[in-house]
């Protein structure tokens, strides 16, 4: 295997990390551990002893736990309608359940408040700073993470292989049990780990839906590093994160060593009609739930953009074209669309590279470096923001690598964050892609490259795909790093959402409500577009 | 009885091919082979009988009733798929013993079956490999193993012996054939060997394109192929364009007079197929003494094949005609001259209508 | 310093560019900017580095090769970090007596107020007046029963008025006594966010659907909710809570960043910062209060917003000695 | 020259097989075919000398240079994969058309040989289908077809007509000779049917458990078989213990005695081996006239097998023959008494060194 695969395409994901998240991060914990007096092995020592630090890191580990478990139960039975049956709307409902992941977790809790609040619609639950909360907002987040990971890996698998069981006497649940879920496996895990990495890194949710109450790692490092001014403080926990991280990575790859092969079908084939009533019921439920639980809160936003003083209104889209108070920093709508939207490409196009290259280097090394190479790939996801974001300060600072205000910075810290979709994605599709066609490929002529172009690509465009809309979601809803970087020109439309929401008044409100909406109107034809978009597409792949 | 009955099955195949108003009866205990080219439909026929398809029309019954409505899991029918659909994510021993677990059958029992049927297979020791850690023809009697062992009421196997040795089959048919006679199971296979069909099967089903040509028992079919499409498939080319001489109670060809043992063709008869094995080569003086039943020509071809050889004949007038003979006989080169006389048993007459006309019955 | 747009710092017409920066909250109008910029052949390039406390954050750790030549807002309970930190150069301003003494916290003119907000508490008067009740009047009020469940403050630990607010109830309660008061608040069952907006929008009920009617936020907010009404109204919808030191007085600095290549330049655009143009800019651009006394507020200002005479006071020093300790305390009791 | 050696090849194959020191020459032009039983490493073998695995010990030689360096894609052999690993996200025609593109082939070129290829398999109408609306049988022409199109150097085809029906193959594997002989490319075929083997390869290398057991052409090896392995494989099972007589030259065997037809075994010869087309059911009169070369017993089985009919005959005391008889002959029934004789021809020797001698030649 490893000789069919060229070894630049390895170089490419760690020169790309090794640049802008290692070096970075070296420098930071260079300066914090060694250059600044205050460290010292007994503070180190504070920290980790402390109760208060225990605490937090055992909840940020459970609470990451219940919401993976919360976001699998959830979506795994939506995963196997969309992977079973063909239905009208199928594409519009894998869209709008994406579309939460690109809203302001400030956004997504008015909504939630609005739902599941003290005077919310649902009466008589009150799910205020709540665990139950946390874990909602974290579903309805990665619901559509291990939606579309699952469903992509699902419609790969030959149903023959559900059919051979059924004709040894086994139900269809138990079929699911223990044939389905069996080979479904590596992307379950996959997409598993990635919510997983998600949660245990949760800042916004935690913060803003969870309430003063909890804390998790990744809020103790802001704090530590942000309003405290203890970078050592913030530089331990984040290696703790970063420790954590890859030892979870480690484990994982370890269990995912011996991945089942098996021929991928084309994905059209698999899909049934609709025929019974039972089936009927199924995809009814399915679409009805994806509809409450994913649209209905982004629902409210929309309403309430829509409506000034109890009547239906356009005022505040008009308003968003009104620099009011002449500032100069107001951005007109079509300005944020186009920020967001190069960011969004650039950062696709930058992820689906590095992300595609990470996985083949993790394929090609299966039996030697993958237990190392692929937590690597990881790290990213876990790592604490305004610790890369100091590290990128003091050391990505003289050229050709200033990227402490360059405008470049965005699509790039975007891309160490949106890459790990990609990976996780792609990775369960290209190991289950039987060598033999590989083999067959370069027998016939085709150098390793060639392969790679003509066999693995094509095979995996799909899950690229998916891939390709997690980066872009990514980089649209993402404002951290946007609001590091300096460059108020710039601004996205979160951003925008943000500094709408930075003063009170009612047009400030309704006109952040209004931007929140066209966010997710222009990340639904983000979406048409990418899935339109399938260069190395053939027939149903 | 009939056990099971395909009864007026009608399927469309994807955009291609269609099975079209299909009846198929197979009794108690009875080996049914399905023989037919690649493409004709053979798979999907066992797909629709397993309910992994619904006919488009039709009906299925199982001992007296239509399991139309019936889920696949719940009919205890066997299946061997071609292309085995083994579980990756199993190992050789969980494979076959999968059907049992599903019966719900005591870790026991299990073992014992499996362990039984890994021998059966000759795979003792295989039991804790995985499937990828096979030879294509170890994964085979896997699927064979993992399809018999929970003992079901019906057995499907498409083509369970495709791509083993000679030996091997031989005795897995033999193994195969003793089982499924003991437990007196009701089977049906596909097969596109012949010999493997003429081996195992009470009866064989000829399918071409969707359609069942002719049913009848490996002998009768052999000798009395109902019409070109059977003689055809079973590998017939020797055929000669002639007409009847009534009177002389003979067939008048270009490469002369045949003369049939006891049967007379109708005066409509227009086409004479020569079987396989009629020929045999005789000395150039024997020949020229006989008037009827010989061919001459000259060896265009000779395919060895073991316990008989291929010849390949072509006559003065670019007829080609192949035979097989015993290997004991003394053969021409290739490019040679060769003498035959056709033994009048092997004649059969196509009629205008279409089907063949043998010397007896039929 | 030595960054990309610094390095081409005198352009070919012979437009200097020197570097602001700041926190996300910083903004101005545009016809401002412009006539310093003309006046002064120059170009300012804005760096808007996160929030205060990241923005500063920033500065400190790129002193060694500076992103900017001015850094605008550090505020008075991040005031002692920023200048033990040394990143700053003195710049006497001619303007600085058109400052208040009691506002120039820094002795040695490296940093220089250019604006100041006040933390107090803000309440619905829609809610108070339909059901008939007193809104608050001073931070004792809270405490009693009729203020059970009415009450959203954000987390000190998290956010900057929460600091701020924190910080009055130490001014006010003593460094001893502040923790009985908000033994009371938690038995009064107040609300705790994690920040401004999550208090403001999702909690305050003349804000949102939320069911607090007193809220932590700036004695600015009320000028802001009649600016940002969609029609003209006479009255704000929220008061404010100020008097009896019940608001903490946030003061912005600004200075010179260390190791600038255009001091002069950078002299010039700090005087700016304090004149007169630019301080009446500030009230309608970021909701807070001009520093220089000269500067005439704003219409909206003038009628909706309070500037209190008497607000609480703490010694800058004091604060970051122990804002740390008291932060903890609070936390360890309230959460 | 030869073109194409494997020398010394060494290779073990995962946990269990391994190949031990194989040597195959194969001479330019020539179609050699690899026979064993399933699991013996044939496939590992062409894996081997296509490059895909690295032998542990041993050299690949072709046109007289060790390519062993050098890697699949440039080694210019074409190879048909066990499991066809057709490439599902390409039609047909492009799936064929792969090694051209690979190629770098003009468009119109590609074309034409597609088509030509697609016509050669017979599926001309199959190219804009996706592999998986093929059926079994279809897929393996495809794969097929796909291993010809770019004129590799070097052809080895895994099991090319595995499962494919006997029309089908007799049709392809006559028009693959064809193709492979005017191009003249060298050929290495697996296959697992003998009569296969026997009809398409110049030479035979018959192999069992990753050894290399005999090689010659079809007929030498079928006359010949080198050692018991072979003959087993072959499917001979008619062995009989017994004592050379060198004095009146014959074998004495508790069946009675067999005299060769020229060959005098050596005194140490130790069984007998005949051959299964070697026996011919005679009357019983005649069979009692005779005093040498005969045999005779209870029909324990007869199966049907078209062009012969296989005999399964139990002797008296309890040994068991099987012997293929040409259909003409007139059989007894099942149980019935069966009297042959045996042809002296098919009698084969034994050695104390497992060595099997017969009449002429080996
Ligand atoms: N999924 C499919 N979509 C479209 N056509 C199909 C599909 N599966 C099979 N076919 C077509 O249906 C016809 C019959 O297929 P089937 O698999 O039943 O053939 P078969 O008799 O089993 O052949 P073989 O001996 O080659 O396995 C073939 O022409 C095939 O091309
Ligand atoms: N990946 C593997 N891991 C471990 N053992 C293997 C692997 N592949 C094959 N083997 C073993 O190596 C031996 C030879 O395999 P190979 O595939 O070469 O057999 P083959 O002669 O081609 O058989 P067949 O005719 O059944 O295809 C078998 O015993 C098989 O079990
Ligand atoms: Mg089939
Ligand atoms: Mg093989």
């Amino acid at each position: 295997m490893e000789s069919l695969i060229p070894w630049g395409v390895a170089l490419i994901p760690l020169i790309f990390l090794g640049v802008f998240y290692f070096y970075p991060l070296a420098g930071i914990f260079f300066r914090s551990f060694f250059q600044e007096q205050v460290f010292s092995l007994a503070s180190f020592l504070d920290l980790a002893g402390s109760r208060r630090i225990t605490g937090i890191v055992w909840f940020t580990l459970w609470q990451a736990g219940v919401s993976t478990l919360l976001t699998l139960a959830l979506a795994l039975p939506c995963a196997y309608v969309m992977a079973t049956y063909r239905f009208r709307g199928k594409k519009l409902i894998m869209t709008l359940a994406t579309i939460p992941f690109v809203l302001p977790t400030i956004v997504v809790a008015a909504a939630f408040q609005a739902l599941l609040g003290a005077n919310g619609l649902v009466k008589g639950i009150n799910l205020e700073h709540t665990m139950g909360m946390i874990f909602l907002a974290h579903a309805f987040y990665n619901f559509s993470v291990v939606l579309r990971i699952t469903t992509s890996f699902w419609s790969f698998l030959q149903s023959q292989m559900s059919e051979a069981a059924s004709m040894l006497g086994a139900t269809p649940a138990r079929t699911f049990f223990s044939v389905t879920l069996p080979l479904l496996r590596p992307a379950i895990t996959a997409s598993a780990i990635l919510v997983f990495i998600f949660c245990f890194s949760s800042f916004g949710v935690i913060l803003i839906l969870g309430g003063a109450g909890f804390s998790t790692v990744e809020v103790e490092i802001y704090r530590q590093a942000a309003h405290l001014f203890n970078l050592p403080g913030a530089a331990v926990l984040s290696l703790f994160q970063i420790c954590c991280t890859f030892a979870m990575m480690w484990v994982y790859t370890l269990l995912q060593r011996k991945v089942p092969t098996f021929t991928p079908q084309a994905a059209t084939l698999s899909l049934k009609p609709v025929k019974t009533i039972n089936e009927g019921f199924m995809v009814a439920g399915c679409v009805a739930f994806i509809l409450l639980f994913c649209l209905g809160p982004m629902a409210a936003l929309v309403v309430k953009s829509l409506v000034l003083e109890g009547h239906f209104s356009l005022a505040f889209y008009r308003e968003l074209f009104h620099n009011t108070s002449g500032s100069l920093f107001y951005v007109s709508p079509v300005r944020a669309i186009s920020n967001s939207l190069m960011f969004g490409v650039a950062t696709l196009a930058l992820a689906v590279v590095v992300g595609v290259c990470a996985a083949f280097a993790i394929l090609r090394n299966r039996h030697r470096f993958a237990s190392i190479l692929d937590p690597i790939f990881m790290l990213p996801l876990s790592t604490s923001a305004v610790t890369l974001g100091f590290g990128i300060i003091i050391t990505l600072d003289r050229p050709p690598l200033n990227l402490r205000t360059s405008v470049m910075l965005v699509p790039i810290a975007h891309t160490l964050v949106a890459f790990p979709f990609v990976v996780r994605s792609v990775l369960p599709v290209i190991s289950s892609i039987p060598q033999s066609l590989r083999e067959a490929a370069a027998l016939l002529g085709a150098v390793p490259s060639r392969v790679w172009f003509h066999v693995d690509l094509p095979i995996m465009a799909r899950a690229i795909t998916a891939g390709a809309v997690f980066a872009f979601t990514m980089s649209l809803g993402e404002f951290g790093a946007t609001l590091f970087i300096a460059r108020p020109e710039m601004a996205t439309m979160p951003v925008a959402i943000y500094r709408f929401l930075g003063q009170p008044g009612i047009m400030n409100y309704g006109q952040a409500m209004a931007v929140s909406s066209m966010l997710m109107g222009v990340t639904a034809m983000g979406f048409f577009f990418i899935e339109r978009f399938r260069p190395f597409g053939h027939g149903g792949f | 009885m009939d056990e099971f009955v395909l009864s007026h099955i009608c399927k469309s195949m994807g955009a291609y091919g269609a099975l079209t108003d299909i009846t198929l009866a197979v009794h108690r205990g009875e080996r049914i082979c399905l023989l037919g080219p690649s493409g004709c439909g053979k798979t999907t026929l066992l797909r629709v009988a397993a309910g992994l398809e619904q006919p488009d029309a039709g009906d299925v019954i199982f001992q007296g009733g239509s399991i139309m409505k019936i889920p696949p899991h719940r009919r205890n029918f066997g299946m061997m798929f071609q292309d085995f659909a083994l579980f990756p994510h199993r190992n050789i021993f969980d494979n076959i013993a999968f059907g049992l677990e599903m019966k719900k059958e005591k870790k026991a029992v299990i073992n014992r079956r499996v362990t039984q049927m890994l021998e059966l297979v000759n795979l003792e020791d295989y039991g804790h490999r995985r499937v990828d850690e096979l030879s294509g023809g170890e994964r085979q009697r896997v699927a064979l193993a993992r399809t018999l062992a929970p003992s079901p009421d019906l057995v499907m196997l498409d083509e369970p012996l495709g791509s083993l040795d000679r030996l091997l089959r031989e005795r897995l048919l033999a193994d195969l054939c003793h089982i499924l006679t003991q437990t007196r199971v009701t089977t049906i296979f596909v097969t596109h060997d012949q010999n493997e069909a003429f081996a195992a099967a009470d009866r064989i089903c000829i399918m071409t394109q969707g359609q069942v040509q002719q049913i009848d028992t490996p002998e009768h079919l052999y000798n009395h192929p109902e019409n070109l499409a059977v003689a055809d498939f079973l590998g017939f080319q020797n055929l000669i364009a002639g007409a009847v001489d009534s009177d002389h109670g003979c067939f008048l060809t270009p490469q002369g007079r045949f003369v049939p043992d006891a049967f007379l063709p109708e005066a409509n008869a227009c086409d004479l197929l020569i079987l396989p094995w009629a020929a045999s080569p005789i000395p150039e003086h024997e020949w020229f003494k006989r008037t009827e039943n010989r061919l001459s020509g000259r060896v265009l071809d000779l395919f060895f094949q073991g316990s008989m050889t291929r010849l390949v004949v072509k006559t003065a007038d670019d007829q080609v005609f192949a035979f097989d003979i015993p290997p004991r006989k003394k053969l021409p080169r290739q490019g040679e001259a060769v003498f035959l006389k056709i033994c009048s048993d092997g004649l059969r007459f196509l009629g205008k209508d279409g089907r063949l006309k043998g010397n007896k019955g039929s | 310093s030595k960054d990309d747009s610094n390095d081409k710092a005198v352009k070919a017409d012979g437009i200097q560019e020197i570097t602001l920066m700041t926190h996300d909250s910083f903004s101005a109008s545009t016809d401002v900017i412009q006539a310093f910029e003309q006046a002064n052949h120059a170009k300012i390039i804005f760096l808007k580095s996160g929030d205060a406390g990241e923005a500063l954050n920033k500065a400190i750790l790129s002193k060694n090769n500076p992103i900017a030549d001015i850094f605008y807002g550090v505020d008075n309970t991040f005031l002692t970090r920023a200048l033990s930190e040394n990143i700053f150069v003195a710049h006497d301003s001619p303007l600085l007596d058109r400052l208040p003494e009691s506002l120039r916290l820094d002795p040695e003119n490296r940093l220089i107020p250019v604006d100041f907000g006040d933390v107090c508490i803000n309440f619905d008067i829609a809610w108070f007046k339909q059901r008939n009740l007193d809104p608050p009047v001073c931070l004792e009020d809270l405490l009693a029963p009729r203020f059970k469940d009415l009450v959203v403050v954000e987390n000190p630990a998290t956010s900057s008025p929460g600091l701020a607010f924190l910080l009055a109830t130490v001014a006010r309660f003593g460094q001893t006594g502040y923790l009985d008061f908000w033994k009371g608040m938690k038995q009064n069952q107040v609300m705790i966010t994690s920040g401004w907006k999550e208090a403001y929008w999702g909690q305050f009920t003349a804000a949102s659907k939320g069911t607090r009617p007193v809220v932590v936020s700036y004695a600015s907010s009320p000028a802001a909710e009649v600016y940002y009404a969609k029609n003209p109204m006479d009255k704000a919808p929220t008061g404010v809570m100020v008097d009896n030191g019940a608001a903490f007085r946030q003061v912005e600095f600004a200075g010179i960043l260390k190791g600038t290549k255009k001091l002069e330049l950078a002299g010039k655009l700090m005087d700016f910062l304090v004149s007169k143009t630019f301080q009446e800019d500030i009230p309608l651009q970021m909701f807070v209060f001009p520093a220089n006394k000269e500067a005439v507020l704003p219409d909206v200002f003038k009628k909706h917003a309070v500037i209190t005479d008497q607000p609480a006071r703490l010694d800058y020093d004091i604060i970051s000695k122990n804002r740390e300790s008291w932060i903890i305390n609070w936390t360890e009791l309230m959460l």
